[in-house]
């Protein structure tokens, strides 16, 4: 029995149906088409979220910009009430998740732990939606569902970096890659899948998210791409809240549709992209969609 | 820029960041390969690779005064690319660090004021209230329409949440900031100590 | 017991009457002299006499360091006729006199209890006879490149047989496949194949080709080395080499001696100058092979084609299906082992595009295009669309000085390689523009310097001082991003074509190798000198000798330097009727010997084996001509049933006991 | 006060090294005290706990080892060995009451007559300070000052 609890596809969640779901900050506001389609695909697919009790904010780039006591503690207190909900932790937001999961990584030595209450015993694990997903791949029968759709898979910087915290290769990673060819679209090759976005800075320093988000759409746009998904609610802020204010000094103007990975699958899974809130986009991806027979 | 004193390299910015960040600019070898891939660079007004070399030279205010510990994404492409294995990234927290423990002013007041705001919104409701953000950090940058056209698209598409969060853990946040505040200025005393 | 002067470099501290007196109260003390000089002639001549005259059966000499002098001494005795290793020497120069000139009274107590000492030590000595064994004037060498190629030159011009056993098809390495050399630009292959002819031609060479070194035993001068021939279905005592057979055989698969830029057939030599000139079958893509391992598996399904074009066509019925692997067992007194490099294998950085950018080429496929009888007949061209690329960029260091891909050492040679292409490339095209990306220019060397100068100043390459941090298509372009590190700005290059500098790496299964020969390699699995400095060719392993890259990265001349190096270390070997081996060599009491065996474990030259009695029980066994005499065994070995010859543990406790009487 | 206390030492030195930079400190005409006297091995390895043992019972006040650097082993690894008997070796001398500070292993290369003089130096000052042993198993000295560099 015991063994098999250390399974280690127990440990990635890949054995288990049962998760605490933290959404974030964003995906309860500007994100909430994020939330709903992750929603939705997680029920279809039978993974069971259960929203962690009174979460609060991880402190996102601000926490970890200011104090590292701040930067620890924040996210601490949410593993926490993890821990003694028992479950492993899954989030959508990669902000969130690389917050969490270096937070859970320095807990274990940092005196801060003291101040976000004791969880160095049993720390539950912390997963992105991408790896709770891909742990089932093989569940989701292949469909050709969304046959034709070219995606440019951006995976930005929290997901892969650092190392120790990283759901896959730094330089050229696959998760969203493989969700994207089992539903049946063509996850495109290109250079740009983990640079960054721009961050945390749009409010400060929009120029520098303009001039990055701007280099990474180019590229999308070059390969062929009918639109860029995504795994975080900042990345997709960055890159499609600020487009209209793209181009000009820049260089071309650009016009990529950028979506939410869960909206993509929650298409290949029967739901309608109003349901899905495809429409709420500042880019409409629905002519894309609907070139594609899609929408 | 003032020329270095050399050799000073064991100035105290030079250990605080040795110490912080755990990492030992002295195995940097200046190849550039952190600045070369950057996103940030070209608004820097000295690459991580000048950086580490100011910190190697023991140049510690010239270092608390650039803008590229502010302007840093965190984005870690340096760390992850460094051919020393050096986590250049956290070298950059460790300076920004240092420079708010001293009060150093930031040479990027907006993106300090951000992350002040930001934090500020985070202690009173426990989690991102992104309208008040917004317009806190409009009011107090003295751009009171910024962003304006993606506001009021956001609310016309329903995206932003009109109304506070509401959480009932928010006291244990705010002591969380309470005491965070408290070990900050302990270490503070130590560093201008 | 005789009692040095030095002149006044002894006696001018320590009181030599004093010394002399005491020694003569020493117990077995018979005889005591002094001399002014005892290593002069006279000096030595005395200890003679005095041997015959009083007829000593040991002798102390109490003078300078037995590092010094101890040779001289020995030998004196043994003109005496006395067993040489009788003899023991007190160090009261260095280790006394020396070093307390300004205390006389201490010193010359100090040198009473040194002899003291080497009296206890001489009246336990027991005869020893240094053995002499004879050695097997026949040498291997291990890898067929260029080192490999001159040592066995070298050793068999000086009258000796030589194997060559070389892993490929041909011998040459990776010099074959390199164009021009730097610094002086003349063809590889011109100066190569004489030298590879020459080696095949050699009356006292055995050339195997496609072999590999199975097993090692035995030791300096007497080894005993199993090598598989491996099987390449051709008859090469009949294959004339005429060509046919790799010229009609139909099936097309890419070349390794190309690096993937062309294609050879399934019956194939490696390339036009290969030596020898003849043939071998690659079993995985022969087309019959498929045919024959389809039939033999008993699958269902369309049978691929018999082909067997070559047998048909070939003139003088070479092709031999039957042909097995092979297994020579040879004796050999020397071993040299050369067995060069690889790159390394950028697929390790995803940054570059992990091997995924067809643009993106190695220095060494680069030279491959610039040889004339490369693939693309000496032209440069872009593997992606064949076009003439006019934007060359080259990195430097790329698997070298970078320890986060676990290579932090330098490769030595692709700078001066990178400043060979963008000077060949412009004579190849003037339109090429080169920038290179380095981060320290490494050019130590006669003529190197000025070297990398004229590519940047006659030919115009650019140099910038940065590594790139990564690569990525952009259309028909490359981008390649670095920083010029000295103006302090980031830089982009739009690119036709991007020249990976991949550092050197040892060949695969070095490591085995080294271990059936019993020598070391380090962390990075270059084998390891015996004295970086002093022994550069040798190893721990006596007999074992080392060449070229094997070593660590080098370029051509010091690896012929080496090639030459190692050769005279063989042929000196050879010079000799027979090996003297040193007496101090481990003993084991068979009396005592348990048999647990502590004693091999410890002992760092394997010369510790077992034997069985005639009751059955299985004790040590020293191999006299492995041991080195270093004493660990003694040391481990719990019931003291193992001794070193020379260095006994009674000797050596009666001169820590002789200090207190 | 009472003529100042020369204590005895023993140096089992390796051909390859040690001896060669004592050779060294000789040949540079350098200084130190004459209390050490030396006894040659082949290699450090070669050096029984025994031979040892022995020189502490016949009274000996203090005992060096020398040998080559790690790494530098004319036979590869035989200080490797030392070391790790002379771990071993340490706690029993401990044991059986020599104190600790009277019994030191350094590493001295050939061209270290320098090192080599400091060395004997500093050890006999050391053990001349932890004053006469009274026999084996007697009392042991108070203070240990100088710090025994055990690599
Ligand atoms: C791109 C490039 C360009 C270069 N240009 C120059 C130049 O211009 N000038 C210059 O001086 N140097 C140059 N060099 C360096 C030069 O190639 C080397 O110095 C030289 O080839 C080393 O020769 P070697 O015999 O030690 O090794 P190799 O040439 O590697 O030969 C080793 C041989 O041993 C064989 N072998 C390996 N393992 C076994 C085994 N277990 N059993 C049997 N056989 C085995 C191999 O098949 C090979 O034939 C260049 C190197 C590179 C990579
Ligand atoms: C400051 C310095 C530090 C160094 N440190 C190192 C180091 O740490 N490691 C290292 O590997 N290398 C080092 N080297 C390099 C090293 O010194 C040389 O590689 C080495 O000494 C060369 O030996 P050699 O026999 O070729 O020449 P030399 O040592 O110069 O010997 C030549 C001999 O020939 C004699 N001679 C000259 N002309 C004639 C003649 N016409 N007739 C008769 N005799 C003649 C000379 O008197 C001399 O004794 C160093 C060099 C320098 C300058
Ligand atoms: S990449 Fe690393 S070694 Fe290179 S300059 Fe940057 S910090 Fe230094
Ligand atoms: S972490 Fe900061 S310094 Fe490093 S690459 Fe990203 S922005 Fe530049
Ligand atoms: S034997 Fe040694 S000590 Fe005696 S004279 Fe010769 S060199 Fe000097
Ligand atoms: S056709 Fe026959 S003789 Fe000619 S090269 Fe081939 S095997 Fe040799
Ligand atoms: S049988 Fe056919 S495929 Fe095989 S080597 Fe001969 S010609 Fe080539
Ligand atoms: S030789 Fe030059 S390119 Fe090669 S590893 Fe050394 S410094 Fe780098
Ligand atoms: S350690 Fe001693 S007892 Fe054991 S096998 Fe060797 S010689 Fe015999
Ligand atoms: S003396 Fe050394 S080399 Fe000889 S058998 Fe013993 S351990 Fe081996």
């Amino acid at each position: 029995m015991k063994q098999e609890a250390r399974a280690p596809s127990e440990k990635r969640g890949g054995g288990q149906n049962t998760f605490s779901y933290y959404p974030g900050c964003a995906l309860k506001s500007s994100a909430r088409e994020y939330d709903i389609s992750a929603r939705l695909c997680c029920e279809s697919l039978g993974i069971e979220l259960r929203e962690l009790a009174d979460w609060t904010c991880c402190g996102a780039s601000s926490a970890h910009a200011t104090s590292d006591v701040l930067a620890v503690a924040l996210p601490g207190k949410d593993l926490h009430a993890a821990s003694e909900a028992g479950y492993p932790l899954v989030t959508a937001c990669a902000m969130c998740f690389s917050r969490l999961k270096i937070a859970a990584h320095e807990t274990a030595d940092m005196a801060t732990r003291t101040l976000a209450g004791d969880v160095s015993g049993n720390i539950v694990p912390v997963m992105h939606l991408l790896e709770v997903i891909d742990s089932r791949l093989a569940s989701l029968v292949p469909n050709k569902g969304l046959a034709g759709l070219k995606v440019a898979c951006f995976y930005g910087c929290l997901l892969v970096r650092p190392k120790a915290v990283a759901i896959d290769d730094a330089e050229n990673p696959q998760v969203m890659d493989r969700l994207m060819r089992t539903i049946g679209a063509e996850p495109m090759p290109w250079a740009f899948k983990t640079e960054c976005c721009g961050a945390g800075l749009p409010l400060a320093r929009p120029d520098i998210v303009r001039r990055l988000s701007h280099r990474i759409l180019l590229s999308a746009a070059a390969v062929g791409a009918d639109c860029v998904a995504v795994a975080c609610p900042e990345c997709h802020a960055n890159l499609d809240m600020h487009q209209a204010g793209m181009g000009g000094k820049h260089g071309g103007e650009v016009r990529v549709p950028v979506v939410y990975f869960t909206q993509l699958l929650g298409l290949s899974l029967g739901f309608s992209p109003y349901e899905l809130h495809l429409d709420r986009h500042m880019v409409d991806p629905l002519p894309a969609l609907s070139s594609k027979g899609l929408a | 820029m003032p020329s270095p004193v050399i050799p000073e390299s064991r100035s105290p910015v030079s250990r605080f960041v040795i110490e912080h960040s755990g990492q030992n600019p002295a195995r940097c070898y200046q190849c550039g390969k952190c600045t070369a891939g950057c996103p940030a660079a070209p608004d820097m007004d000295m690459g991580p690779r000048q950086v580490m070399r100011a910190l190697q030279l023991g140049m510690g205010r010239e270092v608390l005064s650039c803008n590229s510990i502010w302007v840093c994404l965190q984005c870690q492409t340096c760390s992850s690319r460094c051919p020393k294995e050096i986590d250049i990234a956290k070298v950059m927290e460790s300076l920004r660090l240092m420079a708010i423990l001293e009060g150093h002013p930031a040479a990027e007041k907006n993106i300090a004021l951000f992350n002040e705001v930001f934090l500020d919104v985070v202690k009173r409701h426990g989690r991102a209230y992104e309208l008040e953000m917004g317009a806190l950090y409009n009011l107090r940058s003295g751009h009171p329409t910024a962003n304006a056209r993606i506001l009021v698209e956001l609310v016309a598409k329903g995206r932003l949440a009109l109304l506070p969060p509401a959480v009932r853990g928010v006291a244990k946040v705010r002591r969380l900031f309470d005491e965070a505040e408290a070990a900050r200025r302990r270490v503070g005393r130590e560093v201008r100590g | 017991m005789f009692v040095c002067h030095c002149g006044t470099n002894i006696a001018g501290v320590v009181d030599i009457a004093r010394v002399v007196e005491a020694a003569k109260r020493m117990p077995q003390v018979v005889y005591v002299s002094d001399n002014k000089y005892t290593c002069s002639d006279p000096g030595q001549g005395s200890i003679k006499n005095a041997i015959g005259e009083h007829k000593l059966d040991r002798v102390v000499v109490s003078a300078c360091s037995p590092r010094m002098h101890e040779k001289t001494f020995r030998k004196a005795v043994a003109q005496a006729g006395l067993n040489p290793y009788m003899l023991e020497i007190a160090n009261i120069r260095e280790h006394d006199s020396w070093v307390h000139a300004f205390d006389k009274e201490g010193a010359t107590a100090k040198a009473i209890e040194l002899v003291r000492l080497a009296v206890a030590k001489v009246s336990r000595d027991a005869q020893l006879h240094a053995r002499q064994i004879g050695l097997t004037k026949r040498a291997l060498v291990i890898g067929g490149g260029i080192a490999g190629i001159q040592a066995a030159l070298d050793i068999a011009n000086s009258g000796h047989e030589v194997v060559v056993v070389e892993r490929e098809a041909t011998i040459g390495g990776r010099m074959a496949q390199v164009d021009k050399t730097f610094p002086t630009l003349d063809c590889s292959a011109c100066i190569l194949s004489p030298k590879m002819v020459e080696l095949s031609s050699h009356p006292r060479v055995t050339l195997l080709t496609y072999a590999e070194v199975v097993s090692v035993k035995g030791f300096l001068g007497n080894f005993e080395v199993e090598i598989r021939q491996k099987a390449r279905k051709v008859d090469h005592a009949s294959c004339t080499g005429c060509g046919t057979c790799w010229q009609k055989c139909p099936e097309k698969v890419k070349s390794d001696f190309d690096l993937g830029l062309g294609e050879r057939t399934a019956i194939y030599i490696p390339f036009p100058q290969a030596v020898p000139p003849k043939p071998v079958i690659d079993l995985e893509s022969c087309r019959y092979m498929k045919y024959l391992a389809f039939t033999a598996s008993g699958a269902e399904g369309k049978k691929p084609p018999q082909c067997r074009i070559c047998e048909k066509l070939c003139p003088t019925g070479s092709i031999d299906w039957e042909q097995k692997d092979k297994i020579l067992t040879e004796k050999f007194g020397a071993i040299v082992v050369a067995t060069g490099f690889k790159t390394f294998d950028h697929s390790a950085y995803g940054e570059y595009g992990a091997g995924a950018y067809p643009d993106v080429i190695t220095g060494l496929q680069l030279e491959r295009m610039m040889s004339a009888s490369g693939p693309t007949g000496g032209e440069v061209r872009r593997p992606s669309d064949g076009a003439h690329p006019k934007t060359v960029v080259f990195v430097s260091c790329v698997g070298s000085r970078d320890e986060a891909k676990g290579r932090a050492y330098c490769s030595k040679v692709c700078c001066m390689y990178i400043a060979k292409h963008a000077i060949m490339l412009k004579e190849h095209d003037p339109e090429v523009q080169s920038f290179v990306f380095y981060i320290d220019i490494r050019a130590g060397g006669k003529g190197y310097e000025e070297f990398v100068r004229r590519a940047q100043e006659e030919y115009g390459a650019i140099y910038l001082r940065g590594r790139v941090s990564k690569i990525y298509q952009e259309g028909r372009k490359l981008k390649v991003l670095g920083e010029d590190s000295l103006i302090g700005r980031p830089v982009e290059i739009d690119a036709d074509l991007v020249v990976l500098a991949t550092g050197i790496e040892p060949s695969t299964g070095v490591v085995d190798l080294a271990q059936r020969l019993s020598i070391s390699y380090d962390t990075d699995r270059f084998l390891v000198e015996a004295h970086p400095k002093l022994r550069p060719v040798e190893t721990q392993t006596d007999g074992v000798f080392l060449a070229g890259v094997c070593i660590g990265p080098k370029d051509i001349p010091e690896t012929v330097a080496q090639g030459s190096a190692a050769a005279a270390k063989v042929a000196a070997l050879f010079s000799q009727e027979y090996i003297t081996t040193d007496p101090m060599t481990a003993t084991v009491d068979l009396m005592k010997c348990t048999g647990c065996m502590l004693c091999a474990q410890v002992c760092p030259f394997k010369a510790i084996g077992s034997q069985t009695m005639r009751d059955g029980k299985v004790l040590a066994n020293v191999n006299e001509s492995l041991c080195k005499g270093c004493g660990l065994c003694a040391a481990a070995c719990r019931g003291k049933a193992i001794d070193l010859r020379g260095f006994t543990n009674q000797q050596l406790l009666a001169e820590v006991t002789s200090l207190w009487q | 006060m009472a003529v100042e206390f020369e204590p005895k030492i023993v140096g089992f030195l390796c051909n390859w090294c040690s001896y060669a930079g004592a050779d060294m400190a000789g040949t540079s005409r350098m200084s130190y005290p004459t209390n050490i006297r030396i006894i040659r091995v082949p290699c450090s390895g070669r050096i029984d706990p025994l031979f040892v043992a022995k020189a502490f019972q016949m009274g000996a006040d203090g005992v060096l080892i020398a040998g080559c650097h790690p790494g530098d082993c004319h036979y590869a690894e035989g200080n490797y060995h030392l070391r790790r008997r002379f771990a071993l070796l340490r706690p029993f001398l401990d044991y059986l009451g020599i104190d600790k500070e009277r019994f030191r292993l350094e590493w001295v290369s050939a061209s270290e007559g320098k090192r080599f003089t400091e060395v004997v130096t500093s050890f006999t000052e050391q053990v001349r300070r932890i004053g006469p042993r009274v026999a084996l198993g007697g009392p042991r000295a108070e203070t240990s000052p100088a710090e025994v560099e055990a690599h």
